[in-house]
């Protein structure tokens, strides 16, 4: 379950690793927003996109950043969060690799706004987000390469 | 990385809090600041003037739905002004506009406490 | 010659792949000023910086956009340039590999504005940007990784 | 990746071309574009309204020249208005300002033609 290799994915692929911190969620939004443009997602798919990966990242950085919480590699460079960004032709497709505890995005109750509203103290949107922004979610937890989470919009 | 700019103007009893900047989960927390500030002060009349917000995650959204609740028990509300079409499409795709009021302008805001 | 694997580094590193592609330049460019001013660069330096590194990647795409400029690695991941963005305390380090025909960035002659007025013919400005806007330019082709280009700025 | 949008206006012999975006080494052919129109139709007295440009590289600034050097064989220029301190620093860091005029106000460019 690592990137693709295939021919397919070639010419669009960025790849970008960051530290686990929030810090970094600006530069994920950026390159997310300008991959969605160059695949020629609409400018509200494209911000859409973006804010489903941005609340996707902040749960694993909220969930990674006490240090205790990560399966530290031996590799350095794992340390952060992987990202590959890949435009298809008929999607944009984001993986997202991570070795923290890992959340199951895929399987994860989503809290709609007016639940929240009713039960602040419960859990969060970023679920509900994901879910309503994405055409698909595939996660899969403790791979050769980390938890993996693969999120797909359509053009 | 660019933190966000909170202006506050004073309007009576009102706070219009002018951002510049986004809103994400390193950012937030400087407007989680200014509210709580103003709660402490009960001052709860709030109007985000949103016209230089270039992002706003869901806990941000979160957070002002529950800083409207409990204004609403006093007769105080936070209502959210000049959103960015790109972010108003988002609002409303999630359903934050049926329990956070939005106006296109403050004028209409201010008019509406 | 490749990335630095000590303590040093681990906590400000960003790590960027993209295609020989001028399309994806406004992602480095973003990146490379979001870790600027995270790493505490004035507004001004991180400008120079942003464009310094602009300039070097913009060169590099220049010679590796016809497919016969580039040895094709077999890996997949090396068909495209990759960036490191290292805050450093006193400053950010930017490493730049490619796997194209290679521009000798640290011993190139820079033509200034001036003398490219008088002669426009000539080679471009961008060795000259460089030059003004690091402080520190290393080059070594042909590394394990590719041509490695290691730009300094002081904050 | 956002292109850089050129609005042209025309004042007696004089454009003025209003930028917004980028000039970099992607969205650089659309200026070059507009500027090879302007020689091709005898036009060289050009403004270029920097307001909304954030980003223009050494190829982009060293066409501008290149077209300035034409342009005042026909008794003609090019002029710079209203660039981001950002740029500027730039601008005048490499020692463009030494080359191309710089302005402040496009009515200051427009007068000094
Ligand atoms: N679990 C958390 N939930 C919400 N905000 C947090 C959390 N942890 C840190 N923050 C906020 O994020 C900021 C820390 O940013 P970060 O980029 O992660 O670290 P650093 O400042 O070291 O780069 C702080 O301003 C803090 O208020
Ligand atoms: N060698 C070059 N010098 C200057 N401009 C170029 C060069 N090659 C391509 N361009 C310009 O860059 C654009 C191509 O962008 P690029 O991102 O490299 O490819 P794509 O459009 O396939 O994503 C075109 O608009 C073209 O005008």
């Amino acid at each position: 379950m690592s990137a693709p290799g295939n021919e397919h994915y070639r010419d669009g692929l960025v790849t970008l690793l960051i530290p686990y911190k929030y810090s970094y969620l600006r530069i994920v939004r950026q390159a997310v927003s300008d991959v969605c443009v160059h695949a020629g997602l609409s400018e509200f798919k494209a911000a859409e996109l973006e804010m489903a990966i941005d609340e996707a990242c902040s749960s694993i950085i909220e969930r990674c950043s006490s240090p205790q919480n990560i399966q530290r590699a031996d590799d350095w460079r794992r340390n952060g969060l992987k990202l590959n960004l890949l435009q298809k032709v008929d999607s944009v497709v984001i993986e997202i690799y991570d070795y923290g505890p890992g959340i199951d995005f895929e399987h994860e109750k989503a809290v709609d706004p007016e639940h929240y509203a009713n039960d602040p103290k419960g859990p969060g949107l970023g679920v509900y987000v994901i879910k309503r922004f994405v055409d698909d979610i595939h996660y899969e937890p403790n791979t050769h390469d980390g938890n993996y989470l693969r999120l797909t919009k359509r053009l | 990385m660019r933190e966000c700019v909170i202006e506050r103007e004073e309007k009576g009893d009102m706070d219009i809090l002018h951002l510049d900047g986004s809103l994400d989960a390193y950012s937030f927390p400087r407007l989680e600041g200014s509210l709580n500030g103003l709660r402490e002060n009960s001052r709860n009349k709030v109007i985000l003037d949103c016209t230089g917000l270039d992002y706003i995650s869901s806990a941000a959204l979160g957070a002002l739905i529950g800083f409207a609740r409990r204004a609403r028990e006093s007769n105080g509300d936070l209502k959210l002004v000049n959103l960015t079409p790109k972010i108003y499409n988002i609002v409303e795709l999630l359903g934050f506009h049926k329990i956070l009021e939005i106006y296109q302008e403050i004028d209409e805001a201010v008019n509406s406490f």
